[in-house]
């Protein structure tokens, strides 16, 4: 009973955020939002049993690359001025809303035709560190690796791109 | 039944074989050093002579076969075979060839040595002697054909050796272009030709494509079949033997030399289209109306050519436009069934026009180079020789009783009568009469009276002997040919028409004597009226006259070369030069400009969506998985 | 109540993409996407919970490290951005214009 | 080595082309490689003819597996019918490379390339192979007229290219269309023509595949209105690669209806045959009446070119022996006569510095030895008998009449027409006054006419004595025939047999 509505209760707050997210003129006040959002999704990996996943959620979501995020933002230094003006935002979302009313219907009833399944806590260390980590690195191994090197490129890459004026100097 | 001859392959192959020796002499040393004229002169005798002497051969071969078997043949190899279609490189001599085969010959030899005077001192001697060989060895495997198909190979052959001949002088664009009118001309004909041997060939040449195998057959077409047949044959007749629609090319062939003029223009090539209608004597003979078609054709030609031919200035014109009349004559006379009527003024005509056509050009070379008959004048005491030869030619060619030329015009005009065509008869009279006038008035206006252009005269000279003596044989010949035909009503045997008689399929009409003697009357009167006219109008010197009217119409033969200029020559090219400019980039390309059009309209519409912000592309990829999206909820459920 | 978790992973989903098509301010559009690889995430967990197997939660993991390096890169690509032209507008960007 | 000489012939060439590309090697050096190169394949192509036995079927096999899931094998062979295809681009190209004296080295070599691959193309007995073969050998053809060809070259490469590329890539599909039908026939895959040409195809689809083969070779044939590509890749290529486009290029398309559409699609070909006929007789005429209009003396040509090849094409519509026997003799006469031409125009080109007509004339007296080449291999083009041309264009023109009386007739007009465009251009060009131009032109050496006089021999050899030929195309022919027979009689047309029923009165 009370996870169902500790489920209401994030549910409704990650939506609140995602629309505070693509509602608020300045970025910080978006990200502010998204962090909201992230917490409550975090808590929701909870609710479904991951808890490996809600701690990876935490950590590296709201906690790292939001604060990446958060910490370009203050560091760029954005004033009103910077942003742009967008003169047809609410046209462009409302107009948003009615193109993309069909995928989520559609999704909807693909979810539809899925069985009900309960959520309580499983136990056994399901979604422990343990065991996603056996799995991870026996089923998963491969692709584990590819993220690894895609990780690195992205390094890479990020380093050149930011660092490209004082190399090229 | 057919006798083999191995020999028979070997007449054309002389003149050929001469002509590639002669041919190869000239182009590799053209450069060089030249051979002397006398070489090439020599060389290129050679074979015309030897063709000569196998001719005789030939002729004495036949001779002593029975007359139901005067037929030799060699096939010397299968030249393709394709399914049912078998033809062999083969000849054939019957009667009718062989007679071909001896006139052709012996005016060929004698032109072949006239030429060497006559051409001396030309720059491309040798290729002359070339191409002149070249054509005996066409004309030859024109005559000796023992098919169409090899018939055709000597009938185009000789087509293109005049094609050569013609331009021979190729500085001049004007001589070209009568080289290509002729080769045109003649092709158009050729056509005919092709598409009558096509037709024949399915009708019933899958049982051989020879003569013999072709008048065995013969029987089984159906009437219609032979009409067509018959009238496509006919068709390549007219271009060859310039006959109406087809005869202007002859006139404008004169620029060739005149050796050229009096074997190829004159005595044998023009006349392989009566040839042909007689060898296909046992098609033609089964479709009277198509005879009459060609009759009549015939006919008109011989007179409207006879009326060009009373007011042309150049002697060489005069004489092509009596050549084309006398071409219509015959083939009046093979129209009407008598072959051997048609053949033998085939024979006669051969000797009196080569003849005068030798003479004219002596009287050319005498006068540097000059054809106008209005420069000329008195040139009787100069050129003896030239004028009493060309005197018994003229008399053959107007149809004066004794010579050659009366018996077989005469021969022909009587079987009009006898055959009940009384309207052919009547022209042919007419014209006969227009024979003897234009003729007279050549020979007047040429020979008698005084000299127009004393400068001219002063220099005229008596050609050499290598020219005169082939001019006194023929003048012999055109004598004396005619007593080889000598009608009943004159005691003669008819020798031709009787050798001839086994290759041809010859109607032989009942007639009077009273209508003989009524045909031979009218063309002795037509005659000599046509000569008093004459002689009335230039026997004592003549001045230029000024054509008007009709004879302004007729000096410009009736406008007929300005007319198929404009009907056909002008809109071809026209055609020819609207394909480059309009259909060719506009029509024909047309669907590959529409693509390309296409495409760059396509492309400009769609420069449009491409706004350049990418959340405008991330809209449209939304809108994509939106209907997507849309069109997958339809399925589900 | 699975389901929910779906239909709630769609509703963010939703959102992420009205973000990414209305919104014209780098860091917004950025987040925007992150949010949709969140909204992803929850339905591979809420799958996981209703599977019972754990491969939906590496797929999870995986999708975190890809949406790490795709930060590093956004975040090079914005600063870039911002010192060219002084701007955090995504309309800066039209060189793609037919 | 003789058991692998087709793969040889094109094999040798295309590697030799290729080092030669590779090499920084000199225009004299790569003339000579491809002189040499070439000299072997035509020593190869002449110890083939004398090998070939002509009793009809494939000789010379070479059977290999490629992808043997995909039934896609390596098969090559000839019978009488692409034996003298192949063999005229053997004979002819040695010829390029003695005379064409100043193309690049890119040209020579790509020219090597540009024969093995159609050497293939007229060896292979499997349409996968075919199609790869028949698109390599327009790859060099792009790379000689876009880089080394006249001022306006580009528009007409790409003109070219995708004309021809848009042909084939249709016939990609027909041919993978003909391999999915095989495989629910028969259960196997397999892409060979001879078991190909026992499917049964019917409806739409088939039309459509039939559709698909005949446009890819009409455009290279080309047949009207499909030609447009034509003049002008003819004018701005090369004058070597003129040559071979016209020579041997254009008679691939025409083989490759005879080789791959006949047989398989002989119910969609009996009754699309009066169409194309049609088409053929069309372009004749259309193209014959063009080519007076022209004063590019190569563009001429390569509208006569054209002309000659809507006759050609329709010797293989007509459906009897005698029609397609011609065609296939008029591929070779055709070949060499258009192929002198073409290479006369060239030198002419190389040595005046210009092709317009009108400023040419009175090459006959400065080159006699030209002068008179050049007439045989234009009187063989005309079709005048006693040259090689002549018994060609009969033996269509015959089979024309029996096929339909009108085409016949409109056939023969290609007579007149020939003789037309090619009298004038002879006459502004040889005849006439020299100019300033034309005065200094040189004869041909005593080498160059030593090389044109094999091909000119074989003009008048091939007019004067066909009948070797004939033997050895007939036998092929019959068989393809025979295909096409019992589609022919459904549709209505005349096919004659032997012994034919004479015409009864």
């Amino acid at each position: 009973m009370i996870a169902q509505w500790l489920f209401y209760g994030f549910a409704t707050l990650a939506v609140l955020g995602a629309l505070g997210l693509i509602l608020f003129q300045h970025p910080m006040n978006g990200a502010m939002c998204f962090i909201v959002t992230l917490i409550s999704l975090a808590g929701l990996y909870a609710l479904l049993s991951a808890s490996l996943l809600f701690a990876l959620q935490l950590i590296v979501y709201a906690g790292a690359i939001m604060s990446l995020i958060l910490f370009i933002i203050m560091f760029l230094n954005i004033q009103a001025t910077d942003l742009p003006e967008e003169k047809g935002r609410w046209t462009f979302l409302f107009g948003g809303i009615l193109v993309i009313a069909p995928i989520g219907l559609f999704l909807l009833k693909v979810v539809k035709t899925l069985p009900q399944g309960e959520t309580s806590i499983i136990g056994q260390d399901f979604g422990g560190v343990k065991k996603v980590g056996m799995v991870l690195f026996q089923d998963w191994l491969l692709p584990f690796e590819i993220v690894s090197i895609l990780l690195l490129v992205a390094l890479v890459g990020a380093v050149v791109l930011a660092g490209k004026k004082e190399m090229a100097s | 039944m057919e006798q083999s001859a191995a020999y028979l392959g070997l007449i054309p192959l002389l003149p050929l074989a001469g002509a590639t020796i002669i041919g190869l002499l000239h182009l590799s040393s053209c450069q060089t050093c030249k051979l002397s004229e006398r070489t090439y002169g020599i060389l290129a005798c050679i074979a015309p002579i030897l063709t000569f002497l196998f001719a005789i051969k030939v002729f004495l071969d036949l001779h002593g076969l029975p007359v139901e078997a005067r037929q030799i043949s060699y096939q010397a190899f299968t030249w393709f075979k394709v399914g049912e279609l078998d033809i062999a490189m083969g000849f054939f001599a019957d009667p009718l060839s062989s007679l071909m085969l001896l006139f052709v010959t012996f005016t060929a030899s004698l032109i072949h040595i006239y030429s060497i005077g006559y051409m001396a001192g030309d720059q491309t001697f040798g290729k002359f002697f070339a191409y002149l060989n070249l054509f005996l060895g066409m004309m030859l495997i024109l005559v000796l054909g023992n098919g169409p198909v090899v018939m055709f190979v000597g009938w185009e052959g000789v087509g293109l050796c005049s094609y050569l001949l013609i331009s021979y002088y190729s500085e001049d664009r004007a001589n070209v272009l009568a080289g290509n009118k002729a080769f045109i001309v003649n092709r158009i004909g050729d056509l005919g030709f092709v598409l009558g041997m096509a037709f024949l060939f399915w009708a019933i040449g899958g049982s051989g494509f020879d003569y013999i195998s072709l008048k065995a057959n013969a029987h089984l077409l159906s009437s219609t079949t032979i009409s067509l047949v018959c009238l496509l044959l006919f068709l390549g007749a007219t271009g060859k033997s310039a006959q109406i629609p087809l005869y202007v090319w002859l006139p404008d062939a004169m620029a060739g030399p005149t050796p050229v003029s009096a074997l190829i223009h004159a005595a044998t090539m023009v006349t392989a289209g009566v040839y042909m209608v007689a060898r296909f004597s046992f098609l033609y003979s089964l479709v009277p109306t198509v005879g009459l078609i060609v009759a009549w054709t015939g006919i008109l030609t011989a007179l409207v050519s006879a009326i060009y031919g009373m007011y042309q200035d150049d002697i060489k014109k005069v004489l092509a436009y009596s050549t084309v009349s006398q071409l219509g004559y015959m083939f009046a006379g093979v129209g009407l069934a008598a072959y051997s009527a048609g053949i033998f003024h085939v024979f006669t005509h051969a000797f009196f026009k080569a003849l005068l056509f030798l003479g004219a050009g002596s009287v050319i070379y005498a006068l540097h180079h000059e054809q106008n008959i209005w420069k000329m004048g008195g040139l009787r005491t100069k050129l003896p020789i030239t004028y009493w030869t060309m005197l018994i030619g003229a008399l053959a060619l107007a149809g004066c009783p004794p010579f050659s030329g009366f018996f077989s015009k005469d021969e022909i005009l009587y079987l009009a009568l006898a055959t009940g065509n009384p309207g052919i008869w009547l022209i042919g009279v007419l014209v006969a009469g227009m024979t003897a006038y234009y003729t007279f008035r050549m020979i007047f206006l040429v020979f008698h009276g005084s000299p127009r252009d004393q400068g001219l005269f002063d220099h005229a000279h008596e050609a050499p002997t290598v020219m005169t003596v082939p001019l006194i044989i023929l003048a012999v010949g055109a004598l004396f040919a005619g007593v080889l035909n000598l009608p009943a009503i004159f005691g003669g045997g008819q020798v031709v028409s009787h050798w001839l008689a086994p290759s041809l399929a010859e109607l032989h009409p009942e007639a009077s004597h009273e209508t003989e003697i009524l045909a031979i009357g009218a063309s002795v009167v037509a005659f000599f009226i046509g000569i008093t006219i004459a002689y009335r109008k230039f026997g004592s010197g003549a001045e230029v006259p000024v054509f008007t009217g009709f004879a302004s119409f007729a000096y410009h033969t009736f406008r007929i070369n300005e007319l198929y200029d404009l009907l056909l020559v002008r809109p071809y090219k026209a055609i020819g030069s609207a394909i480059e400019y309009f259909f060719e980039p506009q029509v024909t390309d047309g669907p590959v400009q529409l693509t390309t059009w296409f495409y760059r309209a396509a492309g400009t519409v769609f420069k449009l969506l491409q706004v350049g912000y990418v959340r405008i592309y991330a809209i449209y990829m939304v809108i994509g998985l939106s209907l997507m999206s849309l069109l997958l909820s339809q399925s589900l459920k | 109540m699975i389901l929910d978790y779906l239909v709630l992973s769609i509703v963010l989903f939703c959102l992420g993409i009205l973000g990414v098509i209305s919104r014209r301010n780098v860091f917004t559009v950025f987040m925007s996407i992150e949010l949709m690889l969140n909204a992803a995430n929850l339905a591979f967990i809420a799958l996981s919970r209703l599977h019972e197997s754990m491969d939906g939660q590496v797929l999870a993991m995986l999708v975190m490290a890809v949406a790490a390096a795709e930060a590093a890169l956004a975040l090079a690509v914005v600063i870039l951005l911002h010192k060219h032209t002084g701007k955090l507008d995504t309309n800066v960007f039209s060189l793609l214009k037919g | 080595m003789f058991e692998h000489v087709l793969s040889t012939m094109i094999f040798l060439p295309i590697l030799v082309g290729l080092v030669l590309l590779l090499l920084p090697a000199s225009q004299g050096a790569a003339r000579g490689t491809g002189l040499v190169a070439s000299g072997i394949i035509l020593i190869l192509g002449i110890r083939l003819y004398f090998g070939f036995s002509g009793a009809g079927g494939m000789e010379f096999s070479e059977i290999r597996d490629l992808l043997p899931s995909l039934g896609i094998s390596y098969n090559l062979g000839v019978d009488g019918i692409s034996l003298f295809v192949l063999l005229t681009g053997a004979v002819l190209y040695p010829l390029v490379f003695l005379v064409m004296t100043n193309q690049s080295k890119g040209c020579y070599a790509n020219l090597l390339i540009t024969q093995g691959a159609m050497a293939g193309a007229i060896c292979a007995g499997d349409l996968v192979l075919f199609y790869i073969f028949w698109e390599l050998m327009l790859l060099p053809i792009f790379f000689m007229i876009g880089i080394y060809g006249g001022p306006k070259r580009l528009p007409a490469t790409i003109k070219i290219m995708l004309y021809t590329v848009a042909g084939s890539l249709l016939m990609l599909a027909a041919i993978i269309y003909l391999g999915v039908v095989y495989h629910t026939q028969f259960g196997e895959w397999s892409f060979s023509a001879a078991k190909l040409a026992g499917l049964e195809l019917h409806g739409g689809a088939a039309v459509l595949a039939f559709t698909g083969f005949m446009l890819a070779f009409a455009i290279k044939i080309p047949l009207f209105p499909l030609h447009t590509w034509l003049p002008d890749a003819y004018t701005e290529a090369p004058p070597a690669t003129t040559f071979v486009l016209s020579a041997i290029m254009a008679k691939i398309g025409v083989y490759a209806v005879i080789r791959y559409v006949i047989p398989t699609f002989e119910a969609e070909f009996a009754r699309y045959a009066l169409l194309l006929a049609c088409s053929g007789v069309i372009g004749m005429i259309y193209c014959g009446i063009a080519a007076i209009g022209q004063k590019d003396i190569k563009r001429l040509l390569a509208f006569s070119s054209a002309s000659h090849m809507g006759i050609l094409a329709l010797g293989v519509f007509c459906m009897n022996i005698q029609a397609l026997t011609g065609t296939i003799f008029q591929i070779v006469a055709h070949a060499t006569s258009t192929g002198v031409l073409f290479l006369f125009a060239g030198m002419l080109e190389e040595r005046m510095q210009t092709r317009n007509i009108e400023e040419l004339g009175g090459i006959a007296r400065q080159a006699p030895i030209f002068a008179f080449f050049f007439a045989v291999a234009l009187l063989a083009s005309v079709g005048l008998p006693g040259t090689s041309g002549f018994i060609g264009e009969f033996l269509i023109i015959l089979g024309a009449v029996k096929f339909h009386t009108a085409i016949g007739v409109l056939a023969g007009t290609t007579l007149i027409i020939g003789v037309c465009y090619m009298l004038w251009m002879f006459q502004r060009v040889f005849f006439e006054k020299t100019n300033d131009r034309t005065a200094g032109f040189k004869d041909l050496t005593g080498i160059e006419a030593l090389a044109f006089l094999p091909v000119i021999l074989l003009i008048l050899i091939m007019g004067i004595y066909p009948q070797p030929f004939i033997a050895k195309i007939e036998p092929a022919a019959k068989e393809q025939i025979a295909f096409v027979r019992p589609a022919a009689q459904v549709a209505n047309y005349p096919v004659l047999e032997k012994g034919h029923v004479p015409e009864q009165k």
